[in-house]
């Protein structure tokens, strides 16, 4: 939806490009938009297994995702970016794809810890998905079994730099 | 003490059941059948024996039945009787061997303090064993878990249907010939 | 109604003490030497003898080796990867190792990417990997009979 | 004139704030009343069991703990011990010790997300962070014997995978010590608070004769005047040799459960300080065949192992048929038997009390699943 | 001329409003933070300062989603109805002496009356979602704003009966002329005000139409980006004018030792009620639905009358 931005950015000389990106006030209206989107990720109240618990330490005092404008909301409705913590089953998997479809544009995926990512200790097992990218798609894997929460940090910020990348029009690879 | 409990419990299905269910031809003293040491499991594997059917598994008394003996009415029976009063169903274990198919209930009892394996043996071919939800409830979900994984039958039970997999799932994933096939399944 | 009211005094008390927030990224978050990062390789040590091929539950080390060419009685290993996005971190490798040639860092921050197939580590990554780790404390001495005796 | 009602079905989830991960509950409500609670699980479930068939007995500890993912040191313990009972090994003493601490550690931890979360239900928020910020000390010294927060893979069939590492057992003294202070602060927040008190006694109420018929145990049992702690009544590992109350309550509501699991956090720290001072200061931590960890190979046999985990009787059945690969792993996980309960429980109670009913129950759906 | 006057003055309230209450929000995030142990939002801009302007300014741009079963209309007229009159509450709050909107005669009728108003968004918003936790969090929320909304008006009665006078300039004036606040003479209404407040306002521990672990966000649960805003914002601008109103009536308006400006007072003693609010927040649980219900009725409303006829009987009293 935001890409449509992306042509426009290109024809600008590149020192005023360069000018307009240092400062807030002359930024483009993208860059803006990124801006308040980086800065304000809620995810949504989303736990599956183990690393639903790490997730839920990250928001206690000693990590406090707060500090970052991280909240957690209930409604997917409300959400901007749904954190995939633990394994997806076979059973959960159309759960998940309705949720996902619930939540607004623009939307992002983080896929936490080894199970989301590939089914990881459990990717021999029969009712389990093998990666949380074969039904939405994913834009951060963070690794870990379970990440801690520094990990998971690491992983928001990683999705706010794919954001203001995007924004500049430059392309992320997503697989 | 375990050994008292064996023979009570030996003794009260004897009248329930008849001489014949807990029978065991002795071919050695029926003393000490299992002990914790290693060494003489070693030659048991050798020149395997019948199971003995009532005896003690690792100093706790466990009986084995087949599945047209094993009824409500025993498992009421065992939770009743003033001397037994196993009233806690711990766990109920099922077990996919090659020619047959085991039901394992762990009975505890509160009032008593005392244990009993009762191990329910039941044919391959057509799996069922009496369910126990009648009796004690926590049956209830542990018997649907092993029909869910094992697809053991529970005449009896009041909701026998799958719980953790999906309705429509094919198959019954912990029986020994389940393939996984992650592929057909759509998961890999 | 006034068991109630205390309630207000221990958050009040709460509000004034020193706040326990780790500011994360400026701040690093010190985990024990002991903890269960991502591994470390040295080729050097390896004698090729795949256990930890064999211990590793997720199936998420493969490698290959090849004939030294000092001494061809030995092996030397050749390539060695970890697919770290289905590792569970259970250090089963490092407990089975009987060189200590894989060991495990305590590094856990950084690993985050947009592709999972990043997560895939080869044996250059994996000896490159030095931040921090905990490789001081090294196994007991392994038995004889121990090695390749699996299955 | 007669107006038209109708009965509604509630779905609370899969994906519900305060189902604590995916679990669904079908409610049939009539009015405020629901007169048919149906739970549904299998969300996440993972196929454990299946998995351990095919692994040595070692590899599969480290999915023990991510059944429970909130108590994983008695999950690994239980394993552990089940598969030791076949082998028929004396654990070195130091082990038995080390095994005690983190075992009761762990159940402080579990106790404290079980608080934090439950009060988060009742919607208070800060007993939450309160919550995790003490369970954060607890998991820290956790981290430092085992090198993980929370899978922590640290027992061996035959002992423990690490001896403590210089300074722990006084960093542990000194952190139980933190945690009895904060208990102190818990009780003046909240188990005085008239509010929680109000939403509290006298819901979901069990009496003894469910407990057993139902099969409940831990903390629900002992909440309906259920006096079994596998700890005190068959006592494993080396628990005969401290000296700990097992706290019990006769009314059998949300509150006596409450007031249980608070009271057991005062006794784990209790145990974990005995445990402190009686631990040899030298010694083996793991039985010298366990360190091969590819070799172990109980004879065939079969034995039912059980032990108390924060959530109630985690047992673990294991068949052998002496080779490398356990023939049957079964877990009887208490978390899955005692959320039948639900069914039950529910009936009859209105829509507001579910969460405080549900969230009471202190469920993990890890391990409900398997 | 005065159209002028009277559009510049809405426009400028409506922005400093919403300024406020971006740092309302921020406010609150603030104090439970603090109070958990943690700094709350600190890296947008010095202090967090920037993180409601970002918060606002991404849902003012998410996609805006109405279900598919919903009532499109009413869905659409919900947040408006629930907004509006929140911010026209403000046109009869006098901030200092000399800065005012409209100098009603009839302040007090005129803001009840309209921020009853509000319910009627949440309902609409409730119902029209076509959601079950939407409507049972709507249902919730006008069961217990009728409630409650009793004895807030028969607890502000006891003030009007005193004043003599529905007019917000001549309450505080009147306070100045006693030389106390009224919170002194009416501190059970203050008590009563406060309570119902709050159950008035859906917060914590009266939150129970948006209660999070049961009723998934409550009724605006499937509202998403600008309508979800709406709300949000909503509710803290209600927020802003109930404590303004106890400010004003009970709290003694602007009045001040002279060293600070009048709207300085009046803001100052805003937001100590709000922090006290956020501290209720931080400190109870959520109470229960019949206990609620049960509280309002069997409590509140007898003290709110018992307070009324004390007055009564104080006034004829004196003269």
């Amino acid at each position: 939806m935001e890409l449509k931005g992306f042509r426009e950015t290109e024809q600008y000389d590149p020192r005023v490009l360069e000018d307009v990106n240092k400062s807030v006030f002359f930024t483009k209206v993208e860059q803006l938009k990124a801006w308040s989107r980086t800065r304000s990720l809620w995810p949504l109240t989303f736990g599956l297994a183990c690393c639903a618990i790490e997730m839920m330490s990250t928001g206690g005092s000693r990590y406090d995702f707060d500090r970052f404008g991280v909240i957690f909301r209930a409604s997917p409705r409300h959400a901007d970016v749904m954190i995939v913590a633990g394994t997806v089953t076979a059973k959960m998997a159309p759960v998940l794809r309705t949720l996902y479809d619930q939540m607004p544009e623009p939307k992002w995926v983080i896929s936490m810890g080894s199970c989301a990512t590939c089914g990881g200790p459990y990717k021999e097992s029969y009712s389990v998905l093998n990666g949380v990218d074969k039904i939405v798609p994913v834009d951060i894997y963070v690794p870990g079994c379970p990440p801690t929460p520094p990990a998971l940090i690491d992983g928001v910020e990683l999705l706010r730099e794919k954001i203001r990348r995007e924004a500049k029009g430059e392309k992320v690879t997503q697989g | 003490m375990s050994q008292e409990v064996l023979d009570l419990v030996t003794e009260k299905v004897h009248s329930f059941l008849g001489e014949e269910v807990l029978a065991y031809e002795e071919p050695e003293p029926p003393e000490e059948p299992r002990e914790e040491e290693e060494k003489p499991k070693r030659k048991k594997k050798e020149e395997p024996k019948p199971e003995r059917p009532a005896s003690l598994n690792f100093g706790q008394p466990m009986i084995i039945l087949n599945t047209e003996h094993w009824s409500q009415a025993l498992a009421e029976m065992l939770r009743d009787d003033e001397e037994l009063q196993f009233d806690f169903l711990s766990c109920v274990t099922g077990v996919d061997y090659p020619e047959h198919m085991e039901v394992i209930y762990n009975l505890y009892s509160t009032v008593k303090d005392h244990y009993l394996y009762v191990k329910v043996k039941t044919s391959r071919e057509e799996p069922a064993v009496a369910s126990s939800e009648p009796v004690w409830k926590a049956g209830d979900y542990m018997e649907r878990e092993i029909y869910d994984l094992m697809g053991i039958e529970f005449p009896g039970h009041k909701n026998q249907k799958r719980i953790l997999l999906a309705d429509d799932w094919e198959g019954h994933p912990l029986r020994k010939d389940y393939v996984t096939d992650k592929k057909a399944l759509g998961l890999d | 109604m006034f068991r109630l009211l205390k309630g207000f005094g221990v958050t009040l008390n709460y509000f004034r003490q020193k706040k326990v927030t780790i500011q994360y990224p400026e701040e690093r978050v010190a985990m024990p030497p002991r903890y269960r990062g991502i591994h470390r390789f040295f080729p050097d040590k390896c004698i090729v003898c795949n256990l930890c091929v064999q211990v590793c539950p997720t199936d998420v080390i493969t490698l290959t080796g090849k004939k030294s060419e000092e001494n061809p009685k030995k092996k030397v290993i050749e390539t060695y990867n970890i697919d770290f996005q289905g590792c569970i971190l259970c250090d089963f490798c490092t407990e089975v190792c009987p060189t200590d040639a894989i060991v495990m860092t305590a590094r856990y921050n950084n690993l985050s990417s947009f592709n999972r197939a990043e997560h895939f580590k080869d044996i250059k990554w994996l000896s490159d990997n030095h931040i921090y780790g905990n490789y001081e404390e090294s196994a007991p001495a392994p038995e004889a009979g121990e090695r390749g005796e699996v299955k | 004139m007669s107006i038209k009602t109708e009965e509604m079905v509630l779905n609370m989830g899969p994906q519900h704030p305060s189902t604590h991960g995916v679990f669904r509950l079908k409610l049939h409500v009539s009015g405020e009343t629901i007169t048919k609670a149906e739970p549904v699980m299998g969300y996440l479930h993972r196929g454990s069991e299946k998995l351990a068939e095919g692994f040595i007995y070692t590899q599969f500890i480290p999915y023990t703990d991510r059944l429970d993912y909130l108590n994983a040191m008695t999950n690994n313990y239980v394993y552990c011990a089940g598969v030791e009972k076949l082998l028929g090994w004396e654990i070195p003493e130091r082990a038995e010790y080390l095994r005690v601490i983190t075992m009761e550690l762990n159940r402080i931890a579990s106790h404290l997300v079980w608080w934090g979360t439950y009060l988060l239900d009742i919607g208070a928020l800060s007993p939450f962070l309160y919550a995790f910020k003490d369970r954060e000390i607890v998991l820290d010294r956790l981290n430092e014997i085992s090198g993980a927060r929370m899978t922590f893979n640290y027992m061996r069939v035959g002992g423990v995978k690490w001896d403590a590492p210089a300074g722990w057992i006084e960093k542990v003294q000194e952190t139980v010590k933190q945690i009895s202070e904060s208990i102190e602060m818990f009780n003046t927040l909240v188990t005085g608070n008239e509010i929680f008190q109000s939403r509290t006694i006298g819901v979901g109420k069990l009496t003894k004769e469910q407990v057993i018929d139902w099969g409940l145990s831990g903390p629900i049992a002992r909440a309906s005047g259920v006096n079994i702690d596998l700890r005190k009544t068959e006592p494993y590992s080396i628990y005969d040799r401290f000296d700990f109350d097992v706290p019990v309550a006769e009314e059998g509501d949300a509150y006596a459960r409450y007031k249980v699991r608070i009271a057991e956090i005062r006794e784990s720290i209790k145990i974990v300080e005995q445990a402190c001072s009686q631990i040899p200061a030298e010694g083996e931590i793991i039985h010298k065949k366990g360190a091969r960890i590819m070799m172990i190979k109980p004879p065939a046999g079969e034995a039912y192992t059980r032990a108390e985990a924060s959530k109630g009787e985690i047992g673990v059945y294991v068949v052998s048929n002496g080779k490398t690969k356990p023939y049957r792993v079964k877990l009887r996980r208490p978390s899955f038997v005692n959320v039948a309960i639900l069914q039950d429980l529910l009936v009859g109670a209105s829509i507001q009390d579910v969460v405080a009913i549900f969230g009471s129950l202190d469920v993990v759906l890890g391990e409900v699943d398997a | 001329m005065e159209l002028v006057y009277i559009i510049l003055y809405a426009v400028i309230t409506l922005a400093v409003l919403l300024g406020a209450v971006t740092y309302a929000i921020l406010f609150e995030r603030k104090v439970i933070g603090y109070m958990q142990l943690r700094p709350g939002p600190n890296r947008h801009g010095p202090w967090g300062m920037l993180q409601t302007v970002a918060d606002v300014m991404k849902l003012l741009m998410k996609e805006d989603i109405i279900p598919k079963n919903a009532d499109k209309k009413v869905f659409i007229l919900a947040p408006i109805i629930a907004f509006v009159p929140s911010f026209a509450i403000f046109a009869s709050i006098s901030w200092s002496d000399n800065i005012y909107g409209a100098d009603l005669n009839i302040g007090l009728l005129y803001f009840i009356g309209i921020s009853s108003i509000t319910t009627l968004g949440v309902l609409m918003g409730g119902w029209s979602s076509n959601n079950k936790y939407s409507l049972l969090g709507a249902i919730r929320g006008v069961a217990q704003v009728i409630s409650y909304e009793i004895p807030l008006v028969l607890s502000v009665l006891g003030v009007v009966i005193l004043v003599g006078s529905l007019n917000f300039r001549d309450i505080v004036y009147y306070q100045e002329s006693i030389g106390m606040w009224l919170i002194i003479p009416q501190f059970l209404a203050f008590v009563v005000y406060m309570i119902s407040a709050i159950a008035e306002l859906n917060r914590s521990p009266f939150d129970l139409p948006e209660a999070e672990s049961e009723l998934v966000s409550g009724y605006h649960t499937e509202y998403s980006g600008f309508r979800f805003a709406f709300f949000m914002l909503a509710e803290y601008v209600y927020a802003y004018a109930i404590a303004a109103l106890a400010t004003t009536l009970f709290l003694g308006g602007w009045l001040g030792p002279a060293f600070l400006p009048g709207i300085v007072w009046f803001f100052l003693k805003m937001s100590v009620i709000v922090f006290f609010w956020f501290w209720l927040r931080a400190t109870l649980p959520r109470a229960r639905v019949d206990n609620l219900m049960r509280f309002g009725w069997k409590v509140l409303i007898p003290l709110a009358l018992l307070n009324i006829v004390i007055t009564s009987i104080i006034k004829v009293w004196m003269g």
